[in-house]
């Protein structure tokens, strides 16, 4: 008697029990698969004995959960801040240049979150260039102010795309039922269309989150111990088993932020079923849509604009570098980063579509924890995820590890692992936002399970397929850790490259392959954008 | 309402089910479908046989939607079976999918594709016919429902009843062995619906499918249906030829529900009931021999088995033969072609009187009402 | 020795070259630094067998990116070799060496890290093969690993950045831990404890005076003013600028202010035998079960060329590891230098230092 | 279709839109609304009074839809202008929001919020009442629909008679000062039908608010208007009271529209037209003057007008009396109290006779068909 039933997706989309119960076997251990890796973790851990309880209770444990937690909880509320009125302005605003707006407010996703902590941390302070461009001192960024605006700068696109996929295929009556009963467009919107996006904006939430989580690059800039770091601090110091008892403990964390998004997204208010009554509603600005395109422009300066300029004066005018040094920038770089981060997105959507499409369709829990599974996946820092990933792969077949060393397959599979969940999440929520009926109208037509899947499911789940293949291409774009570390040798990508220049003090170098990632992120992405248009 | 507790009209007829001798090509028995505390289908049975337009009739969540569902294999039945030809396709265990059944579905609420333009929904069904009498089909079949020029068109641009027409086209594409027909003329204007039906009755006849339709209209399943199916909180209340259905009501909740009824009460005394409209013979009254003598019954009066005239006015009413009428007119409602009034009877029961645009009598105004009729008169146990 | 400008082609000597060395000033930086120094003495290229063949080699972060610069000469001088390399955080690829080697799937022949704890733990956990002393044995024995496991090839070394227009060298302590009594210290120095470079200097004054002595120490420079700012390229700028009189910082930063500015009033001191005077160094180690041991010696032997030493110590402001080449700025030599006597690999465990610098305040 | 070149009897008569004295409380001027080639509503203007009800009817796709988003504010027209007790509130330079304009509306697609129960849905439009009084009203509006159990049930889990209840208890809740109504009963079994409409229709009346309602049933808009407008091609074809409008159709396409009508053509000639159902004296023909001598002219005859009697059969045809008839019944259609049959003249005319069921007249019978209207008849200039 769940709304499913009824709306969602028909549940018939897998009549008989025995292949139901394989699929659904099927996609657990799918899922499984994908983060079998990061079970070496535990094994690691076991090592430390009763140790373990001690360290877990420490002060300086408790310490790093509670500000670990708090830049979570704050980076999220930034997020929503800044990705949901956004997604409103691109969507049903008419702003002028929407497509343009659009495709610049997803970019900063492609712009490694350090990269950005660097330039902050670079561009402002008493004695920075910002400073002394402006004549007036600016404060420094640092700490968890600074953690928390920066991650907020560079994880509030997943808020933004998918609370966009949620808007485009909102049922656009239903705005104007709850105008013609005398809601102005703020009471609609509050009313009405943001309990029917709230899935989208959970979906994207929970990828900030975890993200926050797992993040190492920008508190470590901002001098900021959360739990990456200390994980780090105690892989450093060859403390291997601490090292992986930490992690767990924030695998721990992320599936306590699972189970909180589930809460809010995988309650039946997700099965709201559209009538695809696209585009109609629309929010006229009037005159306020000039000064409204101020919103998008601020937040592109800052995520954008700001790192590349920083970068861009280093490269003009000599940074704190060695200016004699030359690394040689290839466009193979570029290349390969594309090829990489193509080759993971469609993994991925691959991966994603059985698990999530399973999870959209059936109330089973089995079917439902094999969609939050993966998120361990995504949570876990990429240096983790990667040094799991080799010690496992070393001694569970050290021939697939060769193997994975002499191609790019071992990256990929980190890729897939790491970014597939944001594909997860995006096709479901559009795959519960199809009319269940539609499904059933084309059993009836003698379709079967597949073939509606196929002629009618999917060309209605695009958007959420697109967005679920943009959200991993422009993750992969960026991946750092696990890429310099499962690689093959001399396989560079754009990335790798900002590293080494940046590494070696050569800021300004790292100036033109930043400006490629984004602008062939940027390119992808218009691509991408272009598909949903009908 | 307790019916057929003192045994009435309905046991000495004909049973209608029983005049098919062949085999159904669609048999329900037993069905059940519980959704939560509320049960939707109860226990319904049911035969549609081969080549027959049999209709669903019943008030407003009665549990038709759900059936055509059960019946499409869009949902499992909680309970009883389903057959098609013969075969098991709902039971406890055994489930046949939809897209193996050969069954087509118009939709309630149309469910087009909203990818897809009018024409690809229309051709949706019959994707595996070889091109050319593919596209020859789609056309005939939006010229048949008015739409050729929205061919090209998205579904989200049509109107209501455009969309239903759509619908309606779509799933007659494939010529299914079973059609089922949820409402399929709700939002059309009266002369596309007329055109429509016969359209798919033509259909139904001259392929031999065996059609299951669903309507609130009781117009509509009286004028197309072989059989009529009354249903009643999820079970048939009586399932039969139209004329058999209208005339011969088995329950007051059918006479009520086919048409406005009228009841005038009294009792079998002497071969004849006194009533509101004056003494009736039992042998006006279908089936009420004298076995009966001495029960209180209800009788059915239809609107067209009635004629009220004007009583004389009051000031008339010292003349000897002056007619003080035997009722007034408590409700006048205009339908076009004839005026429906609502008479309080001066003995309290309420009767309804169709006549002629031409007659308009006034509101509040007496009125002898007569019975004029000649076809026997149901009955009911009193209340 | 070599003379600057000379190089191009010689006829092959013994053990010498046939290819096409490039001159001295293509090793050079072009900076003001760089210029006018004497010829580096040492082994030159041109007297080291060529490279040949294909090498794996696993390269650390940090000033790797410059060392890439490097490879790539060599590659350019023998055609016949070719470098696959992948990059990395050191203590990573350190981590990864040490898993693939335990699991008999070694993937490089060649690790090039840009500390010595990378290189330490792979040492320890025996993932290396021993350099034959023949290609190290330039390098002072404090830069090597025992059994020859590694050799450092480049150093960094902290230092104390001054004023010269507000400070003489002999105003600056021998020791660090008679910073905070100095008079003309007081409320004029700067530090970056967030950098890494400076947690190691105080995990080396942990390990080698204890942790409480190292907590004092923090907490006293602290009472004597000394101020916190974001970067140690910072402290070495306003160091020159005389927003401060000194300060803590590696010694290639006042390096790169020189670079930008010839005339500016910064010059560098060293403390004597204690953490201060840490030299922390890049350096070579070649991974167990490499089929190519001939081939990375000769390759370790090249990154201690005079071309290659007076490359690091001019493009990438590096510590020569040899004495034959200066460092810039006329630093003193390496072994003029006075490190403490403590274990380079050790500096990895950081955690106790981390609690010790947040106990003290300074984090 | 070229209608009124020639004048017609509709010239004659009172332009029913003038009836009213008081300003219009919505008024249509010029309104059209385009989509791409497509004219949804063309040039379409129309009065609304206070307190009345008015219907549009029309065929599907006429813009019936379009003009109730156009009045709701849901929709921008392209030309024309919109008033609302005399305020602009759609025109070239002015847009007053759906919000601020007092109207409410039940979608045809009822548009029920998913997240919200079925009472929460009632109260969307009153929650800024007292909680007491709005949960008393929801409370009322749910039993006026006969939906009191389900108030906490999710509207996705309701039949479709059922939604669409709900929409029009969500609507009605505010009372809102003009209630716009598309097709609310359409979904509705017949009783159901009756008694929401009676509910509306006395809603309306009480609180005074003005309603335009959408349907494409004729005999609901004839019975619970105040005046109908008949939409054709996106404009009024003509408005007045729904007498006015059935029994004296402006246009064939509002004859035929409203009912089945059948037409007999002839030539006026002496005072008489000579018909396929006999002579026709002008004076029986409204407003059939001598001035039109000459004219061919089409005869509207309602099914209620005439009156089909067997003719004699064959074998009695030599017989000097025998009735040979004037037509055959071509179709026959059953709709419980009556059947209307398809006559062809022998003419070739054809025309629709209304009988009581219990004159049962065989398919392919040859019928005498008579003429037996105690009013004038409308015509139209012969096609
Ligand atoms: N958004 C739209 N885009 C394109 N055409 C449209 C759109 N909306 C309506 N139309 C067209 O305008 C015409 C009038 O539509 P409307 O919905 O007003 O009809 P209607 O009178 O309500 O019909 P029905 O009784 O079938 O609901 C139709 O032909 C329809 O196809
Ligand atoms: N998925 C469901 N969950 C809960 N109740 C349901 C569900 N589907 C139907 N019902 C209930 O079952 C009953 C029968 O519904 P059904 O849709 O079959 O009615 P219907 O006869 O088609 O009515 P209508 O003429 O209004 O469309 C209704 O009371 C309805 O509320
Ligand atoms: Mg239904
Ligand atoms: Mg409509």
């Amino acid at each position: 008697m769940s709304v499913r039933e009824r709306v969602g997706p028909a549940s018939d989309l897998l009549p008989e029990d025995g292949v139901n119960a394989l699929y659904a076997v099927l996609a657990t251990l799918l899922a499984f698969a994908l983060v079998a890796p990061l079970a070496w973790l535990a094994v690691d851990a076991a090592g430390l004995g009763s140790e373990a309880l001690d360290f877990f209770v420490a002060s300086e444990t408790l310490a790093v959960l509670v500000r670990s937690v708090a830049l979570v909880a704050v980076v999220t509320a930034g997020g929503v801040a800044i990705g949901v009125p956004l997604a409103v302005l691109t969507v049903q605003a008419s702003i002028p240049f929407r497509r343009f707006w659009t495709v610049l407010i997803a970019l900063p996703l492609a712009v490694p979150s350090y990269l950005g902590a660097f330039a902050a941390i670079s561009a402002f302070g008493p004695s920075g260039p910002l400073s002394t461009a402006l004549g007036v001192p600016l404060p420094a960024v640092e700490g968890f102010a600074g953690a928390a605006i920066v991650l907020t700068l560079y994880t509030y696109p997943y808020i933004f795309l998918t609370t966009r996929a949620s808007l485009l295929s909102l049922d656009a009556s239903l705005v104007e039922a709850a105008r013609t009963l005398n809601c102005g467009r703020l009471a609609a919107f509050r009313r009405v269309t943001l309990p029917q996006i709230l899935p989208g904006i959970a979906a994207g939430a929970l990828l900030v989150a975890l993200y926050a989580l797992a993040d190492f690059g920008t508190p470590n800039f901002m001098n900021l111990e959360v739990y990456t770091q200390f994980i780090y601090s105690r892989h450093r110091a060859g403390l291997g088993g601490y090292a992986a008892l930490l992690s767990l403990q924030l695998l721990a964390v992320t599936g306590v932020i699972l189970a909180a998004e589930s809460a809010i997204g995988a309650d039946d208010s997700g099965a709201y079923a559209s009538r695809g009554n696209r585009g109609a509603a629309e929010l006229d600005l009037g005159a306020w849509r000039y000064p409204a395109m101020a919103l998008p422009a601020l937040v592109a300066t800052a995520a954008l604009v700001l790192p590349i300029g920083i970068f861009a004066f280093w490269l003009l005018r000599g940074g704190p570098g060695y200016e004699f040094a030359q690394l040689t920038f290839s466009w193979t770089y570029g290349w390969n980063s594309v090829k990489v981060s193509l080759v993971a997105a469609v993994a991925s959507i691959l991966v994603a579509l059985p698990i999530a499409l399973r999870s959209a369709t059936a109330d089973s829990k089995l079917s439902s924890l094999a969609a939050r599974v993966p998120y361990v996946g995504y949570a876990t820092p990429g240096i983790v995820l990667a040094i799991a990933l080799i010690s496992f792969t070393l001694n569970a077949a050290p021939s697939l590890y060769e193997l994975g060393r002499d191609t790019v397959a071992l990256v990929v599979f980190a890729y897939v692992v790491r970014f597939m969940p944001q594909a997860i999440g995006s096709i479901q929520t559009s795959t519960m936002q199809v009319d269940g009926r539609l499904i059933e109208a084309a059993r009836t037509l003698g379709r079967s399970r597949f073939e509606a899947f196929r002629a009618v499911t999917f060309p209605l789940i695009v958007p959420g397929i697109v967005t679920g293949a943009a959200l991993v291409f422009l993750t992969s774009m960026k991946e750092l850790p696990a890429t310099l570390l499962l690689r093959p040798f001399g396989f560079d990508t754009l990335v790798t490259f900002i590293w080494r220049a940046e590494e070696a003090g050569l800021y300004g170098q790292a100036a033109v392959p930043a400006f490629v990632l984004v602008v062939v992120s940027g390119l992808s992405m218009a691509v991408l954008l272009a598909q949903e248009d009908d | 309402m307790i019916e057929q507790t003192v045994p009435s009209a309905a046991d000495d007829r004909v049973r209608t089910d029983d005049e098919h001798d062949g085999e159904p090509v669609l048999n329900l028995d037993g069905v059940t479908r519980e959704f939560g505390v509320e049960t939707a289908v109860d226990e319904l049975s049911l035969s549609v046989y081969e080549g027959e337009l049999l209709t669903l009739l019943g008030p407003s969540g009665c549990g038709k939607t759900t059936t055509l569902r059960l019946l499409a294999g869009l949902d499992r039945p909680d309970g009883g079976t389903i057959r098609v030809d013969d075969d098991i396709v709902a039971g406890p265990d055994r489930f046949v999918a939809p897209d193996d059944r050969d069954v087509g579905l118009v939709f309630q609420s149309f469910a087009l594709f909203p990818h897809l333009t009018v024409g690809e929904n229309v051709a949706f069904g019959i994707d595996d016919w070889p091109a050319d009498e593919r596209e020859a089909r789609v056309e005939e079949l939006l010229d048949l429902v008015n739409l050729a020029d929205y061919r090209e068109g998205s579904p989200d641009d049509l109107s209501g009843g455009q969309r239903q027409r759509v619908a309606l086209a779509r799933s007659l594409a494939p010529e299914p062995d079973v059609l089922l027909l949820d409402e399929p003329f709700s939002n059309l204007d009266v002369s596309l619906r007329v055109e429509m039906r016969e359209e798919v009755r033509r259909i139904i006849k001259e392929t031999g499918v065996t059609a299951v339709s669903v309507t609130h209209d009781q117009e509509e399943a009286l004028s197309i249906s072989d059989r009529v199916a009354v249903i009643h909180d999820g079970s048939v209340e009586q399932v039969g030829r139209p004329e058999v259905v209208f005339e011969q009501p088995e329950s007051r909740f059918v006479a009520e529900f086919l048409g406005q009824a009228g009841f005038v009460s009294g009792t079998l005394d002497d071969g004849s009931v006194e009533t509101d409209l004056g003494t009736l013979p039992a042998d006006v009254i279908e089936g009420l021999g004298r076995e009966y003598a001495g029960a209180r019954v209800d009788v059915m009066v239809r609107p067209d088995d009635l004629v009220a005239t004007p009583a004389d006015e009051e000031s008339f009413e010292a003349a000897a033969d002056a007619d003080p009428g035997n009722g007034e007119i408590v409700h006048r409602q205009y339908t076009g072609p004839s005026f429906v009034y609502q008479v309080t009877l001066d003995g309290g029961d309420h009767v309804y009187c169709e006549h002629n645009h031409a007659d308009d009598l006034a509101l509040d105004q007496r009125v002898r009402v007569d019975l004029r009729v000649d076809h026997p008169l149901a009955w009911f146990p009193a209340e | 020795g070599l003379a600057p400008g000379s190089g191009t082609a010689t006829e092959s000597g013994d053990g010498g070259t046939n290819a096409e060395i490039p001159s001295l000033t293509e090793f050079r930086g072009s900076g003001t630094l760089a210029s006018g120094r004497p010829a580096p003495d040492g082994t030159s290229i041109q007297d080291l067998p060529d490279l040949s063949g294909d090498l794996n080699l696993y390269i650390g972060g940090g000033e790797g990116g410059i060392y890439y610069q490097f490879v790539e000469m060599l590659q350019d001088i023998y055609p016949e070799f070719t470098v696959f390399s992948s990059d990395a955080g050191s203590s990573s690829l350190a981590q990864t060496i040490v898993d693939e080697v335990e699991a008999g799937a070694a993937q490089a022949d060649v690790f090039w890290s840009i500390d010595a704890s990378s290189l330490g733990y792979v040492a320890n956990n025996d993932a290396y093969e021993p350099l034959p002393d023949e290609a190290i044995e330039s390098v002072p024995s404090e830069f090597r690993g025992d059994d020859n496991a590694w050799v450092g090839v480049a150093g960094r070394a902290r230092s104390v950045p001054y004023n010269t227009d507000e400070l003489s060298e002999s105003d600056i302590p021998d020791n660090v831990a008679d910073f905070h009594d100095t008079d003309a210290l007081q409320d004029g120095m700067g530090w970056a404890p967030t950098y890494g470079a400076f947690k190691s200097f105080v995990t080396a004054m942990r390990l080698q005076r204890g942790p409480d002595i190292a907590q004092q120490w923090l907490e006293s420079m602290q009472e004597s003013g000394i101020v916190r700012r974001g970067n140690e390229y910072v402290v070495s700028q306003q160091v020159a600028d005389g927003t401060l009189s000194a300060g803590f910082a590696n010694h290639y930063y006042a390096m790169r202010v020189l670079n930008q500015r010839p005339d500016a009033p910064i010059d560098l001191a060293f403390t004597s035998g204690d953490a201060g005077a840490l030299v922390n160094v890049a350096g070579a180690l070649a991974v167990q079960g490499t089929e190519k041991a001939d081939l990375v010696a000769n390759f370790v032997r090249h990154l201690l060329s005079a071309e290659a030493q007076e490359f690091f110590a001019t493009v990438s402001f590096a510590y020569p590891m040899i004495p034959g080449v200066q460092p810039v700025g006329g630093l003193p030599t390496v072994d003029e230098l006075n490190p403490p006597d403590i274990d380079l690999a050790e500096l990895a465990n950081l955690q106790p230092t981390l609690d010790l610098m947040r106990e003290a305040g300074v984090l």
